[in-house]
């Protein structure tokens, strides 16, 4: 039922329990627990991919996250597709959909399979010495085809409907690998009192142990060792196991990376669960059990559909009771392989002959192979495999010559050794040290705190790894400060010690520069391009490796690093520690954006501030724009309106009866103490000591530099209390510019700050009417103009709520700013709008807001200046104290540059035609019919219809601008240019008596 | 050498690819040359070529602490792009994107320049405020650049998303169409190989250990893990090591060196047709000819000089990123990297002589100096050659520190470019 | 003369969360952004009525007013009954500065057993017993925000923000608690 | 991500809560009206930028609030020690220059290909 290939007693596998899914369209029957490459291995299916470049026909390599060839994509749903999903690693489930890729039209008859016959021209690097001619050709055409013929799966095209989780967590100690280093590493410390968290990327944890069925520790199997361990550190309180989990990133601090994959497993996932959980740990200690990846073996035409990894052809009999083939051939240069072919002889499967590349392979497992009849060659190599989309046969031959025999298999196990996962201690920024008796780069200095146990840190034999592992478990328990546990103990025995290993091409890869010998399988990098590569000057492994992308593909090489390493080392006549190892970078397997964003998606992207009136502004139909993080209502259309028309509406009844705006979003500092004035001269170009309480002054903020950086309106409350406000934008970065001056360059003055943007809800009332607007409602300031002029400030109260009061005006008209603390923000606006309305005042929003401040000449910082403009090109020197000895920027604003003639200058634009508006950022010249690069005099910096002139107003950065006063300087635009005059930058009430009416 | 060609492919495609030689030489380092450039990148590299080439000068050695383009010339996302807003910038940028687009042609070497178009997004008033004087400026300068609508800029990227409902949602943006990438380990080879040919010297894994200066304070050459080398002329161009390599002659400059990461997702099938960049929502995002989506990250805030950087740094580029493209949450990160980036206070280059004489500097491209290779090489061989700076890089002295004159594209250059 | 007006509360009738972990806006009270030296702190205790904390990361409790340690110069003092706080400052002499952040902060309180996995959702500090016990409070961020940290009993945390953030803290929360809670 | 210790929290927090401030120890000129645009460039502009042992500030902007400094090293991103602001510049014994190799080198080219 679950395929031909299930042996009957083999596995861990229920089979009872089934699951169906379909490939490319087919459907595969399953056991809940196999992977799809187990489950088509059981089918019969060799054939699941095509590879990157060659397009040549792939199967099943690995048992694990390093397959490089059955790549798949798996979706659930349309919009719940992963292109390039391991098949050994991806777990069945009913329902399931998984295709193929990068094959066209399908996979047994793929097009792209041209390139294969095509390889001679399609050697390592051949694009750099092709393809330059014609000039346009490569972005017309030869790029284009590359592209198509490149990259593997599909990307998802809808919106991911998944989502993800992220937990931050602390541990004593981490345990990456959960084998049976890890699992006893993890008990050691758990014992001991130690908070540890345990992961494993598997579903079970065991690691090597799902294959290696000869291990029996404390007397148990290996494997159901592993498993009850795992139940036992689960029940501790002080432990989180984490299975299907990859700790993907080691990074500064011992801070690292783990994914957990929640319910990419499951066939109904509860739409609660997140898809994956993101895991930022911090751990105290961290002890690397990360095991070691078997290697494949370079020779020709290694890479035919059938031929894999032995241990994968292990995991496949004992864990999921799949034969990978009925007459097997093994090709090795390590001992392990040989327990491959014991396990698939004792299952019934004809061993063909074991073909060992060593003169002497270990004793025990050649007496063993001769006890189960198994025809061993050793001194022997495979030099060349045939079958089109499975393997068929492979051509066996004495090492240095001789005739080839050609013997029949249906599947071929390989081996050239292990190499240790050190992925996660290089990452760490530990040094890695080549050990040349046993041809392993293996942990050398440390640079975190952390410990790498078993075959990860070379660690040969069963029993020194778990010695090791409950040593470094209890050490790194007792390093963080955990007193309990008795030292433990536990033995474990196995069947073989392995020895042997090889790397870099063998016999038969053949130095012949046609012979398809793959390192990369699937970037389909073969020994000869390696050679190519160093033929070429290509001498450092990093050159190497981009010359030929070897290592580049999405298993980042943890097959064929090693494998190039060696073939250059052989090329270069150079030891392999003096070619350099490549940097392993993060993630040691990929991540899903998904899981890395987690939670930063839709309202959680990004927090969207809102004022107190939102809701107000939002039901009477204000439209919003974004400044920084705040939404701000922009205007307020009424049925028919066009932004223009609102917005000319606004501006003639603010000028002619009121209006309303939401100031709230203005920062806000309390500056309070003795030395507040004292402070705020040192921040302020301006004098503070002067302000008496009650009033308010226009202040500069300098960058030590001279530039401005901020300004604002602050408030004398009490001789050492002050109200200081901000730009909007500039409030967070100007409270960290004072805190910075307060605690490390004035530390001796008595003064505090505290932001307190957000206590107040201001509310702009501006307008002849203003006044009348609001004195019903205030109680307890007289706001009459003598009592409470321009630049003013009082606290009181308004409907009942204490208010303090501003009398000032960012629109050129009399008016006041309410601040009243923001829950009550609503209700006060709501109580001045019923008193507006009936007066004709209006709403109005910040586009508005700009184009009355420009009518009268008032600037905004980030706009009309953009951090190259001092205070005098913005003709607001009258704000620069002359008499002060210090403030920040008193030296900045004297630098050779900045008091040059011919600075730009801030200035007023009159187009000549009168209803022409300018385009902000729009550049300004003197000859509009100098030939390009013309010399720009400025830019537009504010432009707008100003309905109250009647005609278009703007402001702009002219270089000498004060002294062009009168000029005509022209904008020429794509389709005209226009001709304006330089001009004073008030355009309505130069004399200012609105402000006092 | 021998000329790359599609016959030269062909010939050798039929003999196994035996004939190929080194692209250049690795000869020991003689004892003295005209010129020694310190760092082994595109812009070193680069300048050694424009030296042998356009000003007679051939006894030159590249010096290179590692392996040729394995500092930021290897590391960067490969955006080219000239439209910035200042005349200094607009100067070299766009000289160097005309240089690019000759380039293959000039090198016999098939550097990949794709002009598939770079288009800044707009999100804001602000953003378009900005971007409109770009535009602007760009056009009268003679740079294309053109202001789009978002229907226009989805027509361009057809996966963007141009609805309002988007947090940030877009509201034109900025193309340039001569814009786009280029392979960044080809730039380094080309030169280097180019350069090789006219006799260049190029020499790697030697390490600067010393600047030696003779008794009237100009520099005589260089003290190296391979000993001392003579030298008329020093010039550095060690991006991120500037400062470690300008200290040895007392040189302090106005830098600091940070992290810079970028990332490559898992390699697909062609979705994204050009670059795109975002400056408020902080993310830029291309796809490489292999298939990978190549997305730059921000820089850490911290001086570091270890090529690594912190997990949150690319978790936040990634937000930006789903956020604009929401179909990419099941897309798969495959790798990740940093590179040390040296910036100024102002975010523009430093390009001309020091207080010692002989003894000039390339540094501080920050975030964005792979576009420049070409123009940058270019001017810095003439500052070389010449002793003073070319007209198109006069605005990239050091003394605009004392001065005030900086360049100040910094508002402009908010994310990293 | 015009009538009380209405307050408003930012998250007023959101509640979210899990069996594991309750999410709920906190009642208005009043708050204190509280300067001083380290001559005021006897007189200021006296006069609040809790002694101002001077260790990193603890706060004081008396019949729910709270002082909280920001810094070494700074608390943020909550009280749930609304009392007059800054009436109580304006009485003491001694150098200080207090500021009235009642209606700057909102509260978002985090109950149940999983109440600490629902905030380490997006908050990077380490919330284990030992460490962060019952009483604990840091300045802190959750996620893209900055939140003020206390933890009121053993399942019971109260988290304190700016309220235009107070949206993206409930919902940041709410994820969380729905994810510890599984 | 960094862990930083904060010398006023008396503990180690992540990075998320800091913000870097620059070089410390750059004394802000009390005379500052009078010096020479050379000094002020100086003071404003150039910086070590060591490869090694560099003292910097930090802000715990999303902790205590305090400004303090740190003594690191840039090439292992480790801290040596973190201190209050206005304590006097400290003695790292015996570290003064980088402590690792910070490229990805290989170690000759002298070699020739077969």
């Amino acid at each position: 039922m679950s395929g031909a290939n299930r042996i009957a007693g083999q596995g861990r596998l229920t089979p009872a329990k089934t699951a169906r899914f379909t490939f490319d369209g087919k459907t595969i029957d399953a056991l809940v627990g196999d992977t799809v490459a187990s489950a088509l291995l059981a089918n019969g299916v060799h054939l699941v991919g095509r590879s990157f470049k060659y397009h040549r026909p792939r199967g099943i390599l690995s048992a694990g996250p390093e397959e490089p060839n059955a790549l798949i994509d798996v979706s659930r749903d349309a919009a719940r597709r992963q292109p390039n999903v391991r098949a050994p690693v991806q777990e069945v489930f009913d329902g399931m959909k998984v295709e193929s890729q990068n094959r066209f039209p399908s996979l047994a008859f793929d097009i792209g399979g041209i390139n294969n016959l095509l390889s001679p021209f399609f050697a390592a690097g051949f694009y750099y010495k092709t393809f330059m001619w014609p000039k346009a050709a490569w972005e017309k055409v030869y790029e284009p085809f590359i592209r198509k013929a490149a990259g593997l799966g599909v990307s998802p095209t809808e919106e991911d409907p998944d989502h993800y989780a992220n937990r931050y967590a602390h541990c004593d100690v981490l345990v990456a690998g959960a084998g049976v280093a890890g699992l006893s590493a993890a008990l050691a410390a758990a014992e001991a009192g130690a908070r540890v968290i345990l992961v494993d990327e598997q579903p079970e944890v065991g690691g090597a142990l799902h294959f290696d069925t000869s291990v029996k520790i404390d007397g148990q199997s290996g494997y159901d060792w592993a498993q009850a361990t795992a139940a036992k550190l689960k029940a501790m309180e002080n432990v989180t196991v984490l299975t299907r989990t990859t700790a993907f990133g080691y990074y500064n601090h011992n801070f690292v990376g783990l994914v957990e994959r929640v319910t990419d497993h499951l066939p109904k996932p509860d739409k609660k669960l997140p898809r994956e959980r993101l895991w930022q740990v911090r751990a105290k200690r961290v002890i690397l059990a990360t095991g070691s990846i078997e290697r494949h073996m370079v020779f020709a035409n290694n890479d035919r559909p059938g031929i894999m990894l032995a241990s994968a052809a292990r995991t496949y009999l004992n864990h999921f009771g799949v034969a990978v083939g009925r007459k097997v051939g093994v090709y090795t240069a390590n001992d392990s392989a040989y327990e491959a072919a014991f396990d698939l002889k004792r299952a019934g499967v004809t061993i063909a002959a074991i073909v060992d590349n060593r003169d002497k392979p270990g004793d025990a497992v050649l007496t063993e192979a001769r006890r189960l009849g198994i025809e061993v060659l050793t001194g022997h190599s495979v030099i060349d495999t045939k079958g089109k989309l499975r393997v068929s046969s492979m051509s066996v031959a004495r090492n240095g010559g001789g005739s080839a025999r050609s013997i029949a298999i249906d599947a071929l196990l390989m081996s050239a050794g292990w190499t240790p996962s050190v992925h996660l201690f290089s990452q760490s920024r530990g040094k890695v040290a080549y050990d040349a008796a046993t041809g392993r780069f293996l942990p050398g200095t440390y640079a975190q705190d952390c410990l790498s146990v078993g075959s990860c840190n070379g660690t040969d034999g069963l029993q020194a790894t778990i010695e090791e592992s409950l040593a470094a478990g209890e050490l790194m328990a007792r390093a963080t400060g955990n007193e309990g546990g008795n030292k433990l103990e536990l033995s474990g025995e196995n069947a073989f010690e392995w020895t042997g290993g090889m790397a870099g091409a063998a016999e038969g890869a053949g130095i012949d520069t046609t012979v398809k010998a793959f390192v990369d399988f699937q970037n389909d990098v073969c020994a000869k391009d390696i050679r190519l590569a160093v033929r070429e000057g290509m001498h450092s492994i990093e050159h190497i490796k981009r010359f030929t992308t070897n290592g580049m593909a999405t298993d980042q090489g943890k097959l064929s690093n090693i494998h190039g390493l060696a073939i250059a080392s052989e090329v270069l006549n150079r030891e392999i520690p003096k070619i350099g190892l490549t940097t392993f970078r993060a993630p040691y397997t990929p991540v899903t954006f998904g899981a890395l964003i987690s939670h930063s998606r839709g309202d959680l992207f990004d927090p969207a501030r809102k004022t107190p009136m939102h809701a107000w502004e939002e039901a009477h139909g204000a439209v919003f724009e974004d400044v920084g993080n705040w939404k701000r209502a922009w205007y307020y259309p009424r049925s028919g309106e066009t932004m223009h028309d609102a917005v000319n509406r606004e501006c003639r009844t603010v000028r002619n009866a009121a209006g309303l705006f939401d100031a709230s979003t203005l920062g806000k500092i309390e500056v309070v103490g003795p030395d507040a004035a004292e402070f705020l001269n040192l921040m302020y170009t301006n004098a503070w000591d002067t302000l008496k309480p009650g009033r308010c002054r226009y202040g500069i903020m300098l960058r030590e530099d001279g530039f401005v950086y901020d300004d604002g309106v602050v408030g004398r409350l009490a001789e050492d209390r002050f109200h200081v406000t901000t730009t909007t934008g500039g409030a967070p970065r100007v409270m960290n510019h004072m805190e910075d001056y307060l605690q490390t360059e004035f530390p001796h003055l008595k003064v505090w700050l505290t932001s307190t943007t957000e206590q107040w809800a201001v509310i702009a009332v501006q307008g002849p009417k203003a006044r009348e607007i609001l004195e019903p409602l205030v109680e307890g300031i007289d706001i009459s103009n003598e009592a409470f002029p321009h630049m003013s400030v009082r606290e009181g109260k308004i409907c009942g709520v204490p208010t303090r009061l501003f009398r000032m005006s960012f629109t050129g008209e009399a008016g006041y700013e309410v601040n009243v603390p923001a829950d009550y923000g609503q209700a006060i606006w709501e109580a001045i709008w019923a008193r507006a309305e009936p007066l004709g005042a209006c709403a109005y929003g910040t586009e508005t807001m700009h184009v009355l401040r420009a009518e009268k000449g008032y600037i905004i910082v980030g706009q009309d200046t953009d951090g190259t403009v001092t205070p005098y090109d913005a003709s607001l020197g009258w704000a620069v104290s002359k008499k002060k000895t210090d403030f920040v920027g008193i030296r900045g604003l004297k630098r050779p540059d900045l008091v040059k003639e011919g600075r730009k200058q801030l200035v007023g634009l009159l187009t000549k035609d009168p209803n022409v508006v300018l385009e902000e950022g729009a550049q300004i010249v003197a000859d509009p019919n100098e030939p390009k690069p013309m010399k720009m005099l400025g830019h537009v910096t504010s432009s707008y219809w100003s309905e109250n002139c009647g005609r278009s107003i703007a402001m702009a950065l002219v270089a000498g601008g004060q002294a062009r006063l009168g000029q005509t300087l022209y904008v020429p635009m794509p389709d005209r240019t226009i001709a304006v005059e330089v001009s004073e930058m008030v355009f309505v009430d130069k004399e200012g008596g609105r402000l006092n009416g | 050498m021998r000329k790359y060609s599609v016959f030269a492919v062909a010939r050798e495609a039929m003999r196994g690819h035996k004939g190929w030689e080194a692209q250049w030489t690795s000869p020991e380092p003689r004892k003295e040359y005209d010129v020694i450039i310190v760092g082994g990148g595109g812009h070193g590299l680069g300048a050694a070529y424009y030296l042998a080439k356009e000003h007679g000068i051939t006894n030159i050695a590249v010096i290179e602490k590692g392996w040729l383009g394995g500092g930021n010339t290897g590391r960067n996302t490969t955006i080219i792009r000239s439209n910035y807003l200042y005349d200094e910038s607009m100067d070299i940028y766009e000289h160097s994107l005309k240089l690019w687009e000759g380039l293959s042609q000039d090198l016999n070497y098939n550097v990949m320049y794709s002009p598939r178009g770079v288009m800044m997004l707009s999100h804001n008033v602000h953003d378009k405020q900005s971007f409109q004087r770009h535009v602007h400026a760009n056009r009268l300068y003679g740079i294309d650049n053109e202001w789009l609508t978002p229907q226009q800029a989805k027509e361009f990227v057809p996966v963007l998303d141009i609805s309002a409902s988007a947090r940030y949602p877009i509201n034109g943006a900025a193309l340039q169409r001569r814009g786009g990438t280029a392979r960044h380990d080809a730039v380094a080879w080309g030169y280097a190989r180019a350069a090789s040919d006219r006799g260049v010297h190029v020499i790697q894994n030697c390490e600067v250990k010393g600047i030696r200066r003779g008794p009237d304070g100009a520099v005589t050459g260089v003290e190296t893990s391979k000993g001392f080398i003579g030298a008329k002329k020093v010039a550095v161009s060690a991006s991120g090591h500037n400062s470690v390599i300008l200290s040895m002659a007392d040189v302090k400059l106005p830098l600091h060196s940070v992290p810079l990461q970028a990332l490559v997702s898992e390699p697909m099938k062609p979705i994204f047709p050009c670059v795109v960049m975002s400056n408020s929502v902080h993310a830029y995002i291309s796809q490489s000819d292999k298939g990978e989506l190549v997305i730059g990250a921000g820089t850490d805030q911290y001086n570091s000089y270890s090529q690594t950087g912190g997990l949150q740094i690319i978790t936040h580029t990634l937000d930006a990123i789903c956020e604009l493209f929401p179909m990419f949450r099941r897309v798969k990160m495959m790798r990740q990297w940093g590179g040390i980036t040296d910036n100024t206070p102002d975010r523009s280059a430093i390009q001309g002589v020091t207080p010692v004489k002989n003894l000039f500097v390339n540094c501080g491209w920050g975030t964005g100096g792979f576009k420049a290779t070409p123009g940058s090489a270019h001017l810095f061989a003439y500052l070389i050659a010449k002793g003073e700076p070319h007209r198109l890089a006069a605005g990239l002295t050091l003394d605009r520190f004392r001065t005030g004159r900086l360049i100040d594209e910094a508002a402009a250059a908010a994310v990293a470019h | 003369m015009a009538d009380q007006a209405l307050r408003k509360a930012p998250l007023a009738g959101r509640h979210g969360g899990s069996s594991g972990a309750r999410v709920t806006p906190a009642d208005p009270a009043t708050r204190l952004a509280l300067r001083a030296g380290p001559d005021a702190i006897g007189t200021l205790s006296l006069a609040f009525g809790l002694e101002l904390p001077q260790r990193p990361k603890t706060s004081a409790s008396v019949s729910g007013r709270h002082a909280l340690w920001l810094g070494p110069d700074e608390w943020l003092l909550i009280d749930e009954n609304g009392a007059d706080l800054m009436g109580i400052a304006s009485g003491v002499s001694a150098l200080h500065s207090a500021t009235d952040v009642s209606h700057r902060n909102t509260a978002i309180l985090v109950s149940g057993p999983d109440a600490a996995a629902a905030i380490a959702a997006a908050c990077p500090l380490d919330l284990g017993k030992s460490v962060f016990p019952v009483g604990a409070a840091a300045r802190t961020v959750l996620g893209k925000i900055e939140i003020v940290l206390l933890r009121t009993g053993e399942e019971d945390y109260r988290v304190e923000c700016w309220r235009s953030f107070s949206s993206y803290a409930f919902g940041m929360l709410v994820e969380g608690a729905e994810d510890a809670g599984l | 991500m960094l862990l930083i210790y904060c010398p006023y929290c008396e503990e180690e927090r992540s990075e998320l809560e800091f913000r870097h401030g620059g070089d410390a120890h750059i004394a802000r000129p009390t005379n500052m009206a009078d010096i020479s645009d050379e000094e002020f460039q100086e003071f404003f502009f150039l910086r070590d930028n060591p490869k090694g042992l560099i003292f910097e500030r930090w802000r715990h902007i999303h902790g205590c609030g305090r400004f303090f400094n740190a003594a690191r090293d840039t090439v292992s991103d480790k801290f040596y020690m973190s201190y209050k602001a206005g304590e006097p510049k400290p003695d790292i014994p015996g570290v003064t220059t980088a402590t690792e190799k910070t490229v990805e080198t290989y170690e000759a080219t002298e070699g020739t290909a077969k």
